[in-house]
């Protein structure tokens, strides 16, 4: 007799444990508002990242095209992958001495492991990620950037 | 294939092989099992490895200690903090360097949102193992919230590399405490659905109750560590037999139960969840004021010597070790994954069970493969 | 030429070829499915013939059972790259022989019977009658050879689990009741 | 057509079909108006077959995806409505992979069986008042007939692709068909008790005055479940699709099929879905015949403007959404749980279902 009452309460419960599964799916069906997707590249515009996101690295430039990058090459010793080549050329001044300063800052995204220890470990704060994230290109070569902009110096004072 | 005449008696004992990868939906990555069958009977399973082999202790000798940090983060990316943690509580103890209070309460918050969101994906992928797939889309979106705040304070959504010899990269966000908080009060909210869905429901305990038995003895020689090791009755948890960072002074169960099959692997997982919320919530609203890191040198030399560190990741206990000759790069670095020492018991507790029950152990057992062939 | 000539032309034509193939094939799980196509195209007969109990029988009982656990065993035990033996030509010779003097003698029985045409319509088959003639006891009942065959049935089970159960050359147990 | 609206063809198709029929033998000779007839309604049918099979992947995709917290397809066409059509035409021109050591002509022909049979269950189905292509006087015998057939070009599929996965899924799905079709079986004939009939326009007609499943009130209700539940396992779906077991079989049984080969597999699985629901439809709630209660005159009145076909698709739609979400809600059973299920569970409730029904039936219990 026991077996028989254990039979049918076996299959109460589980005709209960299914209903109760069911009734949490079937209540996200009929509530579109917690619809979680968000339609990536219509919403570009109002699409906001973090702050702090890694998402490419860069060297900031002001108004003047005057970036901070002294071309002490700290970053590139500190980077684990090899991804940041800093080539330096000496310049004149306009007072004649002759000083080191950058001539390509090159960096290899497709290298990058976006471990920051480039940007924290910059002495002048020269350089920076952005937001940026799409970063899919047809070109293997494209993913080589040189971030110090064409005909850009050194910022005053650092 | 030469054309065998039908009456040429098929052998009965040559055992049916089947290749379960290394691209098969359930093996979770590039794992090879190789799983001899009889009917649908698992016979043996004998696990190929190296797909995803990078050599990353390799790599380590020739890596300054802080450029090392980011390898971590990638052998077993669903605890990626909690790596870093154990590679920068290896080289602070040999630079004996004291760490302050803040960073390790931070670093105790972050690694136990690791082994959330490290459990929750476990939750996801199990129910898609199992063939409920729309366990993977709440078990993924409750996760989201968790890479969320990750990705406000450390800038990644996996690939944290938020720990750095001697402190952290960078200070929390300012809402950081505000978004923890939040998450907690709604994933406790949500839980339930994760018990409606998965845990109570009558095919899923048919399916889990009573598969792969892994007795405490096992468990011991095999050296299974983390909730795997822990459902057979195993304590294992480093937290608390060798607490590091905050571990000390917060307050939580080991979770422990005695069956060992895989329901048991589920649910100790399910129960850490709810555990490391507890410990999160005892730390996250009274942080202590200080410096986010320490002043270090800017090159870092390990004095001479053997270093070991060891924690407790959401798949069990990573051991660190290091053998320093002095210079900036170690000589050796080795880590003592779990997922590969995990991986060693898979053909012992899967003999005897059907081939879908060996989906279900294999789940049970959450492999990550990238940190099994490092 | 009606459409039930037609049709029983390609009904027919479909029996002997496939009939024949499934005895000649040499691959094991094709002669099954040539088995099938030739039981369905029976089916069909017994369609034309507003049968269509018999024609629902035929599909469920040979077509979607006795076929089904012929590919189900075949499934079981045979590789797709095995194949029958050719036949010695001295085998085929007197199949043939015997085959052909079978037809001779069914075609002359055939053809010696007068096959009166009746003139009643074609009419359906009566599901109530049907059922009632099955389990009816008295006279035109089928309740009792029912219940034989039912008996036949249970005596084929029996054997069958015997043979499965007889322990091999080496005397080890069979593994299908074994755990 | 005689002096009624044109519009109450949607009500009743008898008449319209009817004069079709007359039309064409008047004009011809009976062997071609037969032939001209067959081939307008196999047209009809292949049409349907195609829409009702794209339609139906559009919206399992959309059910999983909102029950997911998804959008699902909504790329092409208003909420993307054509997704499938464009998905069909990628499959179209997809190339078929040729497989090696597979028994080429079974590997090809597997396909066809699955999609014929289909097609041979769908004749038999009533769609709505004078709708109906084929009314055998032994409706519901003749469906489960054919349809016990579909599970060879699911077999033959495992088996001739050579794979080891296509042939476990293979056989998953035998030993699960030939089972379950007993209890599927045996549901039925537990509603075939209370009609007294298998033909298919009798028991819809006999549901004028009540859905089968009010009238047959509690074994009608358990015949429903069980009829679902093992619905379910004959089409390969839901918590029962071991056959295509993803995270175990990787694709089962068409795991070596590729391109427009496996969209028949596909779309077969649909169809099939569809024909368990208008099957359920038909028979426990009443195929097209409109929702009347008692004595309410007025609300029976609202009801009737409602088309036939309407509250067909309406039920059948109803039911494939029921089906949607055991899938999308519950994990895979285990082959053997599969057979406990049926042995243990679906059957002796099946037949203890039928002696309570024919007691009913005999006390003149039902309402």
């Amino acid at each position: 007799m026991n077996s028989v009452v254990q039979y049918f309460k076996g299959i109460a419960d589980g005709i209960w444990s299914l209903l109760k599964g069911m009734s949490v799916t079937n209540r996200y069906f009929f509530s579109p508002g917690k619809i979680v997707t968000q339609k990536y590249p219509n919403n570009r515009k109002d699409l906001v990242m973090f702050d702090r996101f890694k998402g490419d690295l860069i060297m900031p430039h002001d108004e003047k095209n005057e970036h901070k990058c002294t071309g002490c090459g700290i970053c590139q010793i500190n980077c684990p992958n090899g991804s940041i080549e800093v080539i330096s050329k000496t310049i004149t001044t306009e007072d004649g001495k002759t000083r080191k300063a950058i001539d390509k800052h090159i960096y290899h995204l497709g290298k990058c492991t976006f471990c920051a220890l480039c940007v924290k470990s910059c002495p002048s704060d020269a350089l920076a990620f952005s937001q940026e994230f799409e970063h899919a290109v047809f070109n293997k070569e494209l993913l080589t950037k040189q971030l110090n902009k064409p005909g850009s110096q050194i910022m005053k004072g650092v | 294939m030469e054309e065998q005449v039908l009456n040429t008696a098929i052998n009965e004992d040559e055992p049916y092989l089947i290749n379960m990868g290394p691209q098969h939906p359930s093996t979770h990555g590039v794992l090879r099992l190789v799983v001899s069958l009889k009917g649908e009977t698992v016979k043996n399973v004998v696990p190929h490895i190296g797909y995803i082999h990078r050599g990353i202790e390799k790599m380590c000798e020739s890596l300054t200690y802080p450029q090392i940090i980011h390898l971590t983060d990638r052998m077993d990316y669903l605890s990626a903090h909690i790596n870093n943690e154990a590679v920068c509580l290896n080289v602070e103890k040999a630079l004996e360097i004291e760490i302050p209070e803040r960073v390790k309460v931070i670093r105790t918050i972050m690694a136990e949102l690791t082994r959330i969101q490290s459990h929750q994906l476990f939750w996801a992928s199990y129910g898609m193992d199992l063939g409920g797939q729309t366990c993977y889309f709440y078990g993924l979106r409750d996760r989201e919230k968790v890479l969320d705040i990750f990705e406000e304070t450390t800038g990644g959504r996996m690939i944290v590399s938020y720990s750095c010899p001697g402190g952290l990269m960078y200070d929390i966000h300012p809402n950081f405490q505000k978004r923890v908080n939040d998450f907690i009060k709604y994933f406790r909210s949500i839980l339930w659905e994760y018990d409606a869905i998965l845990t109570g429901n009558v095919i899923f305990r048919e399916r889990t109750i009573g598969i792969g038995k892994l007795s405490l003895e096992d468990a011991v020689s095999y050296g299974v560590t983390g909730p795997s090791g822990r459902a057979s009755g195993f304590s294992c948890d480093i937290r608390k037999h060798d607490p590091y960072s905050a571990y000390d002074r917060v307050k939580f169960n080991e979770v422990l139960f005695t069956e060992g099959d895989t329901y048991h692997r589920y649910l100790a997982r399910i129960e850490e969840m709810k555990e490391s919320m507890n410990i999160i919530e005892q730390l996250i609203d009274n942080i202590p004021e200080g410096p986010y890191t320490v002043k270090m040198k800017p090159v870092l030399k390990l004095p001479e010597g053997e270093y070991f560190q060891k924690v407790e990741t959401a798949r069990g206990e990573l051991d660190v070790f290091i053998v320093s000759d002095g210079n900036k790069y170690p000589f050796r670095m080795k880590f003592r994954s779990p997922n590969f020492v995990n991986l060693g018991v898979l053909n012992h507790i899967s003999k005897e069970f059907k081939i879908a029950d060996l989906v279900a152990i294999a789940g049970s057992l959450d492999f990550v493969i990238p940190d099994i062939d490092r | 030429m009606t459409a039930n000539q037609i049709m029983f032309i390609l009904f027919s034509v479909m029996i002997v070829t496939f009939s024949i193939l499934t005895v000649t094939s040499r691959k094991i799980l094709r002669a099954a499915v040539y088995l099938l196509f030739v039981l369905v195209s029976t089916s069909g007969l017994y369609f034309m013939l507003n049968y269509q109990f018999l024609a629902a029988i035929q599909l469920t009982l040979y077509a979607g059972g006795i076929v089904v656990l012929i590919i189900f065993s075949i499934l079981l035990t045979s590789h797709i790259s095995q194949k029958f033996e050719s036949i010695e030509w001295k085998k085929s010779f007197f199949t043939a022989l015997a085959v052909i003097g079978g037809a001779i003698v069914t075609i002359v029985t055939i053809l010696d019977h007068r096959f009166a045409a009746s003139k009643q319509a074609a009419a359906e088959v009566n599901m109530r009658f049907i059922g009632k003639s099955l389990l009816w006891t008295g006279f035109e009942g089928y309740a009792l050879p029912f219940e034989v065959i039912s008996v036949l049935l249970i005596a084929a089970m029996v054997a069958a689990i015997v043979i499965a159960k007889k322990s091999g050359p080496s005397g080890s147990d069979s593994q299908t009741l074994k755990k | 057509m005689t002096s009624e609206p044109w519009w109450k063809i949607f009500y009743d198709f008898t008449p319209f079909t009817k004069s079709i029929d007359e039309g064409l033998r008047s004009s011809m000779s009976p062997f071609w108006a037969v032939t001209t007839e067959m081939v307008i309604v196999g047209i009809l049918f292949l049409l349907f077959y195609a829409v009702v099979g794209l339609f139906l992947v559009y919206w399992e995709r959309k059910v999983c995806a909102f029950i997911q917290n998804r959008l699902g397809p909504n790329r092409i066409g208003p909420y993307g409505i054509f997704q499938t059509v464009a998905d069909l035409i990628k499959l179209l021109f997809k190339e078929l992979i040729p497989i090696k050591n597979a028994d080429s002509f079974l590997f090809n022909l597997a396909p066809y069986i699955v999609i014929i049979v289909n097609f041979m269950v769908l004749g038999a189905i009533p769609f709505g008042k004078g709708l109906h292509a084929i009314d055998f006087n032994i409706g519901i015998f003749y469906v489960i007939a054919v349809s016990s057939m579909s599970v060879i070009g699911v077999l033959l599929a495992g088996w001739s692709s050579n794979s080891k996965y296509s042939l476990i899924g293979a056989m998953r799905s035998g030993a699960m068909i030939v089972s379950y079709e007993l209890s599927l079986g045996l549901a039925l004939i537990t509603m075939v008790i209370l009609a007294g009939s298998m033909q298919l326009s009798v028991i819809v007609e006999a549901q004028r005055t009540g859905w089968f499943i009010f009238k047959g009130h509690i074994p009608a209700f358990i015949a429903f479940i069980i009829y679902i539940i093992s619905g379910t396992a004959e089409t390969n779906r839901g918590p029962f699709d071991l056959a295509e077991a993803e995270s175990e079989l990787t694709a089962g049984y068409h795991t070596e099929y590729s391109g427009m080969k496996f969209a028949f597999f596909y779309l077969a699985e649909f169809i099939n879905m569809f024909i368990v629901a208008s099957i359920a439809s038909t028979i426990f709630l009443g195929g097209w015949m409109p929702l009347h209660i008692g004595s309410w005159e007025g609300f029976n009145k609202i009801m009737d403007i409602i088309p036939p076909f309407i509250w067909y698709l309406g039920k059948t739609f109803f039911i494939i959404y029921l089906i949607m979400l055991l899938k999308w809600t519950f994990p895979r059973l285990r082959i053997d749980q599969l057979l406990t299920l049926e042995w243990k569970y679906l059957l002796p409730i099946n037949l203890v279902n039928v002696l309570i029904m024919a007691f009913l039936v005999l006390m003149g219990w039902h309402f």
